[in-house]
This record gives structure tokens, C-alpha cells and sequence, in this order.
């Protein structure tokens, strides 16, 4: 064993490191930074961050052949089935009875995705291939596994910024909509209340309901079947009230095993080559612009409901049919409330989001069918 | 220029069918409701339905915190503002308190009318 | 983009719908509704139903080669693997103290297994080949994990009706075999009296127990081994006392993940081309059978050792023999009950039915043995 | 008919083996209940060892009856009828209740002989 | 079908039953009876003995190419993830602050390792070549999860003695220590008070500490990487305080899962032909070897840092830093107690133990590092 | 003797390496806290940081048990020896009993100084 051979060996970790390795373990140190610290998504944004720390750490093989997060990867990413596995989670813990009450909030779940198609236009003008564009566009769901989900199919070298940036812009829907919804709504508007008299909802309607959503959008949008359905699988066990083993499982060990891995495998793909060049930092700019086009979109079009109500209905409600749940929700109906403490538009903001909700899925599936038609891939 | 022109009709295709599916979602929902409703529960109940649907600790704390509000509420006046507090992390479904306080305040509104 | 071509793109969904698919559709709504609102089996119909559901959506993916389904399919139920996890939970629920304390109890779960052989036999005359006829028979093992682990090795492509066979009948067990208890027990039988006054039994043999009962199967009917193992590893882990950790794990997360992903997958196999022919109404019909012929021979078996035990014996508890744990031994202790209020023989029920478990076990690894051997698998 | 044949041979055969494996089953119990009850529990504590095995809330729901029957029970005749109430899944263990209304009766029983 | 091709047919079970299988089952129960009635590591021997057992029933077909025991083996020893779950549990479960509030104990870590060294001397003498005498070294590393996966890396072929060895004699550890602490400390120095006044340790203190270690741990042993940072991950779960789902899920559902299946799949491999032989018997015996040479050089630098501190320190804490989390800490505080029941020294102990374990963690890399690249494998 | 020369030489490295890196993660250990400790729990904080990572049931038990020892021996005289009862299983972290009787023992140590 000659001594002069050693020290390399020794300071293999040091001499294999490079600039690039540097800057994404200091990526990867933000993002535990803001996961921890400022409480922005943390069970993704954590593991994430500690993903992305493993993969820039040299010679470490975590993402080598036999590497754990290429394990992780390929049984659960490249299998789309850890965004799926959450949507069980997720489709266990949301209540579809505000929506189901006025079922009109529906309408207001469409034009908060119009977000998704702005970006994809300006991300084709920017230069993305339609197949890069399109998973980008996908941001604006507002809805994380959409966004995984989608962005697997039809580009999966951009994973990892499209899973930052939709989960980080998720967490700062307080800081990005507030000003939109002061800026496009009047006062008056604000103030405006909606009475709550809904209709009660039977518990065979909620069960009938994911059972006959999954069919109906099933058959329209096929794409759109594996998100919508499993989210439908999880809502129905909750609802039905007679696997309570299996529900309970759903929105515990399922989503929670599902999320560590999910997280950690797509920040193992965060390597300095992959991550480090002009198209993040354009995605991460795409991805905020998809977040405020959506609320944009989604306040005009409250306001449009406003006006054909004859005033009856708060624009603000607009502004929760982006998805982002159940943040764009909670956030109309505080805004509302903080205008009039005696203003409380909560029910109605909570059926727009779930409404935003599905529209994300139906608007990702739509978004996958008609580029893979296009791209010969479908 | 050809790719704008495409990328406006994925645009334009995308949005109309998102438009179409959830105004058939509508028609489906509407069509539900009457379908699956004629064996309501008493509005009582519906008002309670999503109840058994608390989501993790946090939600039971929030229906802990929910009767401790609508008891407060009912020993004083509606006109001070209502607390909504925020959520640990965003699994957490966390307006089954605000639906509640919702309820309450709206039936003091009725009764002003 | 011609808009020409984009119309049949659109409706893609509803032009691929078959009539097959239709009818699928409607029988996995009757599952769903079976699950929900008859509480048949929910943990497993559920599932079951809605991977049927999803398998008949067309061009939604998920039986495709990538998709959810296939992939929980080929983890899962390719190798065997959710049935023997679901058996490590149920292992670690049983208890088999009333059988250690009546042994004799034991000779019962021979008898009820007469069914599996009975309907191999009637399955053969209707034109099954071996391989089938013996999966259909071990319905009669009234017991979904070895249903699903034998048909697993021997006719996989009949898994679904069977697995259905199987679950649906169980749940039905009140149904089925009260009128059969009445038919074929006089009054005077049905309201004996049985003594209970069982000799303690140790920790030390409630240990001992699930070790050498896995040996002694293991070695007499190695094909038997996984199933007696897995359910004897769950008894070990909770009587043992010293791994709780384990124990919970096994009746808790492991059994009900394992049994979410079995009945999604076993559903997915519900295509209408697979599912709808004749075979699977002859098997809803021979499984049917086997029920009935379990309980016959449960019954007469039962009345053999009450005749020979000099009417010490209530045949009732014969019925018990044939699985379908715990239902069967609750059933034959009511109906003693209902008979005379005074009359309760739930503990020799329940030791007839534990032992009727491990018989159905043993008789679906005998099985398996002769048949691979003739068809020269083994 | 060689096909029948054969399948009947299956049911002797099978049928066959399965009452030797129960019957050396109960050769081995009746050995193993001989050879490891040198420390036996005490009656009290073997007619007590299932009840660590409480399996899932529905098993505690029933234990909590089990306790509230054997209350009643004491209080009233033994003439009446005993609730035996349905377990709501297959998977869940339910004849712990059972087990003690059994053994509450059977000793009424002995009272009376 | 001929009777006579039927006996051997029947006694199949029996006929392919060797001695060898009859040495490993009596094996096997011998591990059981340690887990279950001495309490012997049961989360982890239980399994293996279980799994042995198995391993050992003719014909049984759970270590064939597809069953069971082969699926977990593949799925979770041959990709290392098994230990390294049980890692991201360990990590959430262990408390840093005292060794934080005292950063000198550290030291204490690395004499504990010697063990590992001077038992791989010793292998290479009694004729194991290099990469088998390193694997059987890493015993003395004394943490199950570090011995399993450098055994895997190295010499997965003895991976069951070694983790045998490794878990049984980490329970004897109450036995194998005690009286070398004697033997080697003056009854003075086992007396010596030490006082505790660490000082306090933010939060924000055990929130880096994981995130720096994995880093400085990884940039200098890359080969290290994989097992400190599942531990740290598991670590910063639980200190941020802001992924309590996720930590939960870590030290619950799956460490305990893939401890069970982790203990199968080792037990698996305990066949007669790979596992009776001279060198499983020399393991034996080299492991406790290097279990108490780990011991005499955690106390003789104990002794050291004792002098050189001028009597401050009791040398008994450095038996504590051999690893053997938490119980070699545990042991070091009673032994001192029983000397003298006014002498308390667990908070130095169990900084000295969790140094230990660190310690491990970076022996088995440089280990795993030093033998990879001599063997050109690295 | 040349594979034994070769162990050696791995020993010397080896141990040389782990002495290295662990002097090392000292400084890095003493660099960590010197450097984050600007915002510093009270020091009752800090002896009651670990509290909140107790481990599983056991855990819990054993916080239950600390509370009670810590009230036994509020009343009683410190001379008496502590139980340090065993975990039933290797995997639980069972030492916060003994971190808080230690404590308490000391300040005990402390008035008598
Ligand atoms: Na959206
Ligand atoms: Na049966
Ligand atoms: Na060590």
C-alpha cells in the first residue's frame, strides 16, 4: 500500500466535489432552511432538501445503480405510484359536502386553470420543446401530484424544479394571492356576503359521488383516470364508513410512507448537472407566473359570476379555485373576513377549492391527452 | 410563430374541454343530489355530516376548539372577530371550525333580518 | 391540428366503451353497493369493486404495463406476497386457546374441508380442466387467503370470480347456513348442553403452539408452508409478548395495506374479456355449492361424534369446522342460543372454528400438492 | 368418465390426507398440552389469557360491553337472552363477549345442579 | 394413479429431510427460545429464527426462485434498504443533546471501534480472505443495521452469521461487559463523580447538527454516506419539530416493518448448506472477540482521558462508546451506581453511546472504503 | 505473513482514519454550538429538550415513572439506591428516567457542597 497513492484516496469526497455540488448543497440547505424554519411545506420541501444534499455529496452512490434513492425512484416515481398512493392519502382527508351543497361552485374549479395553458404558451415562446411546456404548464394546477404526475409522463428530466417550484409557490399562495385579491376586487366587492342555506346532503350522495365522478371524468378525459381515481378510492372509503382499517390507513401510512420517499427520490434527481442551468431558474420564474395567472383568472371569472348573480356572489371565491387545497380556501374567506369580521364566505371559498381541486385533475389529464395525441405518444 | 400558434390552440382546445367536463361535472352533480337525496338526513344532521370526517390530530383539536368557540359565542356578542388559526401543515383540512362559526354567526345575522 | 380528427380524439373514451365493459361497470357497482351498504366483506369488495371499475374504464392505463395496477399486481399477487402478509396479520388476531384446551375440538376442521374435494369433483363433470377444478374446489377452504394463494399457482387467470366466490359467500354465512343447521339437526340435538370446563393452558404452550405446529404441517404438506407459516409467524409475534412493535405492525399497517392493494389488484383483473363468460357464473354457482357442502358435512361430522360421544356433543358446532373465521363459530353458538337461551357452547364453537382454519389451510396445501404433482408442476 | 374417476381419487386421496394431518394435529396438541404445562396459570389467569388478545377498537368496544353485560347480569335472573352483537368486518375477532356471558351462565348452571 | 409412486410422494416432506436441516431447525429454535423467553434482541432474533425454520422445511419453497422469503430478500437486503430504514427510524429515535452538551465525549467514540480492526487481524489469520475478515470485523462496529449492510457490500454470503453474531451477543452485552469493567478499572476509578452542567443546547443546535453531520461525514467517508445519512434524516425529522407525520411514520410503521421482514429474509439465507460449517463457528467466536476487545479499548482510553484530565473522568464511560445503542450507555451508569449509589454518570454515558454510534457509522465506511479499493471493487 | 502485514497496515489506517474523522466532527460539534447557540434555551429548557422525543409506549411509561420517582424523592432522603428498570426491548431508548433521577441527584450533590 504505497502512502503517495493514498491521500487521493483519502480526499476522493474532496477532489470529486465540484462548484455545481456546492451550489445545489446550498440549494438543498434553503430548502430544509424553509422547510424548517419558515414551515413552508415541510413534509416535501424536508425531504426534498435532504434528497438533493445526497445526491451532491460525491462518490456516495445514493443515487448510483444499487443506490437507495434509485431504488426509491424507480418503484415509486418512474411507477407514477407514489403520487398516486398520496392522492389516496389526500382523497381520504377532503370533504366533498360544500361542494356538493352548491354544486355551482363547480364552475368557479374551470377558470383556475387557465394558468396552466398561459404558461405553456409563454414557456413555448421561451424556447421549451411542447413536451418540456406542457409540464411546466402543469404548475398552475396547484396541486402537487397532478404536477408529478404529468411531469413524469411527459418530462421527467424536469421533475425535480417542477416539484420545487410547485410545492414552494403552494406554501406562499398568503403572500402571492392577497395582493392580486385586493388589486382586482372593489371594496364593495369584497364586502359583498352569501347566504348559507345549503341543501342537506344525504350520506348515499357522498358515496355515490366519487363513484360516479371516477366514471364521468373516467370516460371523458381517460388520462385523467389514475389521479382522479384514486383520489375518488381514498374519499370513498372515508365516506362509506365501513372500512374504517382501510381509510384510516389511506391517510396515515400510506400518504405518510408515500410522501418521505416521494420527496426523497425526487431530490436525489437534483443533481448539479440536471438542476443547475438557465431552464430552472426560467421554471421557477414560469412557475410563479402560472400561480398568479391562475388567481388571476379565477378572480376575473368570480367577478363575472358576480355580475351575472346580480352581485350575489364574492369575487374572492374566484380566487379559491385554483386548488392549492385547502390554502386558496381558508385564504378568500380570511381575506373577506378581514374586509368585515362580519363577513364569512368560508363554505362557499371550501367549494370553489375542492372544486379547484378537481378541475387540476381534469385540466392535467386534458393537458397529457392532447400533447401526447400531439407528440404520437399517447 | 408556429409554435405560438399551436401552443393558442392547445390553449383554446384545452381550456373549452375543461370548461365542457366541468359543466358536465355540474349537470352530474345536480343530477346526483336529486337522484340520491330522497332519503335525507334532517338539516341538523347534514350541518353535522362532515363531522366524522375530522382529518388528524389537528382536526379533532379543532372540534375541541369549535365547541369551546360556539359556547363562548353564545355568552357574548357576535360583533368581535372570529379567531381562524392557521394550520401546522397543509395536509390538514382545517375549516371545520370556520364552517361552524360560519353557521352561528349567519343565524345571528337571520335573526337582525 | 384538424379539428376533423380531433372529434373522435375527444370521444375516444366513449368509442372504446364496450358492451363488456358496460356490464363490468355494473358489476363492480353491485360489489361497491354489496360493500357499502350490505357490509359484505367491505375491506376486500371495496377494493375489489373499484379496481374492477377502473379496469373497465377504457384506455385509462392502469392494467397497462405501467400502470398502478399491473404494478401492484406484479408486486403483490404474482408473488404470492399480500395473501401471506395478510395471513401474518390474521395470525397475529387469532387465539387459539379454546382449541389447545379441547383438542378433540380439532377433529372438526377435517370434516368441513369436504367441500373443496366435493366441488373439484362436480367442477370436473362440468368440463374444468384439473387446474381449474381444483382452484374453484378450494373455495370450499372458506378461506380468502389460501382461495387466493392456491388459484394463484394453479389457475391464475380464474383469480377474480374466485376471490369474489370466495368473499361474497363468506359475508353471506348467516344466510347460508342457518336453514342447513335447522334441516339437518333435530330440536333435542340442537339444545345440548355442552360442559365447558377447560384444563388451563400455559404461556409457555400457547408458545410452543404456532412453532411446532409449522413444523409438523411444514414437513406433512410442505406446499402447505407458506400459508400455515405466515399465519403462525403473526400467532408467534403477538402470544410471545416480547415483540409488540411487530405484533401491532402485523394486525395493523401490514394487514391493511396489504389488503388495499390485493383487492385493487385482484379487481384489475376483472376485464370483460377475462370475466364475462361462463365459467365465472359456473363458478358463482359452484362455490355456492361448496358453502353448502362444507356446512353438510361440518354438520353430519357433528352428529357422527355426538352419536359417538353418547349426545355429549352438540353437531351444531360442526358447522363451525368449516372456516369462514370467526363467523361460523359465532353463527353455530347462536343458534344453539336461539334454540334454548341457556344453551352456550361459543368456546367449543370457536375451537371447532379455529380448527377448521387450520384445516382449510392444510387442505388447500394438499391440494396443491396432489394436482401440481399430476399435472407434473410440482 | 376417467376424469371423474380421477377427481374421485382426489377426494379419497385428499380427504384422506387431511384427516391423518388433523389426526396427528391432535396426537401433537395432546403431547404438546402434556409436555409444557408444568407451570401452568392459574385457572383464573388461563381463563383470562385471551383477553390480551383484544383485536381492533371493535374489540375493546366489546370488551367495554362484555364488562357492562357481566354488570347487568349480576344484577338480573339468567333467564333472559344473551345480545350477541355482529361484528361490522369478518377481519375482527368478536366472541370475546361471548366468551364471558358463556362462562357467567355455566356457572349459574352449576348452581343449579 | 399408482399407490405405489404415492408413498414417496407423501413422505416427500420427510424423505428430503436431512441432518443438516435437523442441526439448523434445532438452530432455529434455540433463537426463538432466546428471543421469546430471555428476551434476546426478540424484534430481530424472533424473525431470524422464524425465517431459519422456514429455510430449513424441505420442498417448502419459500426460499425458491419466487417465494416469499427470496421476494423480501431481493427487495430489501440485496438493495440495502432494509437497514437502512431501520436507520431512518433509529435516527428519530435517538437524543444528541447530551453528546451535544458535552462535545469531548465524542472522542470516546472512536477508541470503541478497535475491535473491529484487531477482530479483522485476527480473520485474516485464521485464513478468511480480506473481504470476509472485513465483514466479519464490522461486528465489532456493535450496531446491527452498519454490520448487515457492509456484510451485504463485502461478503453477503456470510450476512446470516454475521448478523446473528451481531444481534445475540448486543443482548449479552449486560453479560460480556461487566466484569471487564472490573477487571480493568480500579474501584477509585469506577467511583469518580463527574458533574453534569452542560450547557443548554438550542433547538436550533439539533436541527444543524444532523444536516452538518451528514455532510462532514459524507465529504469525508463517502462510503459512509448511505448509513449516517438515513440516520441523520430519521434525526431531523423528529428535532424540526415540523414533520411530525413523517417522524412518526419513521420510528412506527417503518422500522418496524422492515425489521420483520429484514429478520425473515436474513433467516432465510440459514440454510444448512451455506451456514454449517467451520467458519460459522469461527464467526461465532471472532465476534465475541470483538465484542470484548471493543469493551478493553473503550475502558483503556477511558483510563487514558482519566489521567490525562487528572481523575476527572470515569474511565467506565468509555465502555460506553463502543456502541450497542442505548444499553452500553445504560450499563456504564449502572455499573458505576452499584459501586457507589450517589455516583450518577448516565448523561456522560449516553453521550459517549451516542458518539459510539457515530463512530460505528464512520469505521464501517472507512472500512467499507480501505477494503473496496484494495479489492479493486471501490 | 504478507496478509497480515496488509491488516495491519488496515488497522493503523483505519483506526488512524476513525480517530481523524471523529477529532474532526469535535471541532465541528464545538464550531455547531458556538455558532447557533446565539438564541439559547433557559436552562431549564434545555434539560427538558430531550423530553419531548420520548419513544414509543415505553417512552411513555417511563416519563410517567420519572414524574412519580421525581416525587418519591422530593419526600424522601437521596441515599437510597434508584431503579434503573430494563427496557423490554433493545430498540427503546429507555435512559430518560435515569437522566432525570440523575439530575435531581446532583442538585441533591450540589447542597451538600
Ligand atoms: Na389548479
Ligand atoms: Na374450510
Ligand atoms: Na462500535
Amino acid at each position: 500500500m504505497d502512502l503517495k497513492l493514498l491521500l487521493p484516496e483519502l480526499l476522493k469526497g474532496f477532489s470529486h466535489f465540484t462548484i455545481g455540488n456546492a451550489v445545489m448543497i446550498f440549494a438543498a440547505l434553503i430548502l430544509i432552511y424553509l422547510a424548517v424554519f419558515k414551515e413552508i411545506e415541510p413534509v416535501l420541501l424536508l425531504p426534498i432538501g435532504f434528497g438533493c444534499l445526497l445526491a451532491n455529496i460525491p462518490l456516495a452512490g445514493m443515487t448510483a445503480a444499487e443506490g437507495m434513492s434509485k431504488v426509491l425512484y424507480d418503484a415509486g416515481i418512474k411507477t407514477e405510484l407514489f403520487p398516486l398512493l398520496i392522492f389516496i392519502g389526500v382523497g381520504a382527508m377532503i370533504d366533498f359536502s360544500p361542494l356538493l351543497a352548491q354544486p355551482r361552485m363547480v364552475l368557479l374549479g374551470a377558470a383556475g386553470q387557465f394558468g396552466i395553458f398561459g404558461t405553456l404558451i409563454l414557456a413555448i415562446l421561451l424556447g421549451f420543446p411542447l413536451n418540456q411546456a406542457a409540464s411546466i404548464g402543469v404548475i398552475g394546477a396547484i396541486d402537487g401530484p397532478t404536477s408529478i404526475f404529468v411531469a413524469t409522463k411527459l418530462a421527467p428530466e424536469l421533475l425535480a424544479p417542477i416539484a420545487v417550484a410547485a410545492y414552494s409557490y403552494m406554501s406562499l399562495i398568503p403572500i402571492i394571492q392577497p395582493p392580486l385579491m385586493r388589486l382586482l376586487t372593489t371594496k364593495k366587492e369584497r364586502t359583498i356576503q352569501m347566504e348559507y342555506a345549503p341543501k342537506p346532503i344525504s350520506k348515499r350522495t357522498l358515496i355515490f359521488f366519487p363513484v360516479v365522478l371516477t366514471l364521468v371524468v373516467g370516460l371523458l378525459v381517460p388520462e385523467a383516470t389514475p389521479l382522479i381515481s384514486m383520489l375518488m378510492l381514498g374519499n370513498l372509503l372515508k365516506v362509506s364508513g365501513v372500512v374504517d382499517r382501510l381509510s384510516k390507513a389511506a391517510e396515515n401510512e400510506i400518504i405518510n410512507i408515500a410522501t418521505l420517499f416521494l420527496g426523497l427520490a425526487i431530490g436525489s434527481t437534483m443533481s448539479a448537472a440536471s438542476f443547475l442551468n438557465l431552464d430552472t431558474g426560467k421554471i421557477m420564474i414560469l412557475g410563479l407566473f402560472a400561480f398568479a395567472l391562475d388567481t388571476v383568472a379565477g378572480l376575473l371569472f368570480g367577478k363575472l359570476m358576480c355580475a351575472i348573480s346580480g352581485g350575489k356572489i364574492n369575487p374572492l371565491i374566484g380566487a379559491a379555485g385554483i386548488s392549492a387545497f385547502p390554502m386558496a380556501g381558508r385564504l378568500a374567506a380570511k381575506t373577506a373576513n378581514d374586509e368585515d369580521p362580519n363577513n364569512f364566505i368560508l363554505m362557499h371559498a371550501m367549494g370553489a377549492n375542492t372544486a379547484g381541486q378537481l378541475g387540476s385533475v381534469i385540466a392535467g389529464g386534458i393537458l397529457l391527452s392532447i400533447v401526447s395525441k400531439m407528440l404520437g405518444i399517447g | 410563430m408556429s409554435d405560438l400558434l399551436l401552443s393558442l390552440q392547445i390553449t383554446a382546445l384545452g381550456m373549452g374541454l375543461v370548461f365542457g367536463a366541468i359543466l358536465l361535472l355540474w349537470l352530474t352533480m345536480v343530477l346526483l343530489t336529486l337522484f340520491t337525496a330522497d332519503a335525507p338526513l334532517s338539516e341538523g344532521d347534514a350541518s353535522v355530516s362532515p363531522a366524522p370526517v375530522p382529518v388528524s390530530e389537528t382536526g379533532y383539536k379543532l372540534q375541541a376548539a369549535a365547541i369551546a368557540v360556539a359556547i363562548a359565542l353564545a355568552e357574548q356578542d357576535l360583533s368581535s372577530a372570529h379567531p381562524l388559526p392557521e394550520p401546522p401543515t397543509a395536509i390538514v383540512s382545517a375549516w371545520q371550525l370556520g364552517m361552524r362559526t360560519s353557521q352561528r354567526s349567519e343565524k345571528g345575522n337571520f335573526r337582525r333580518h
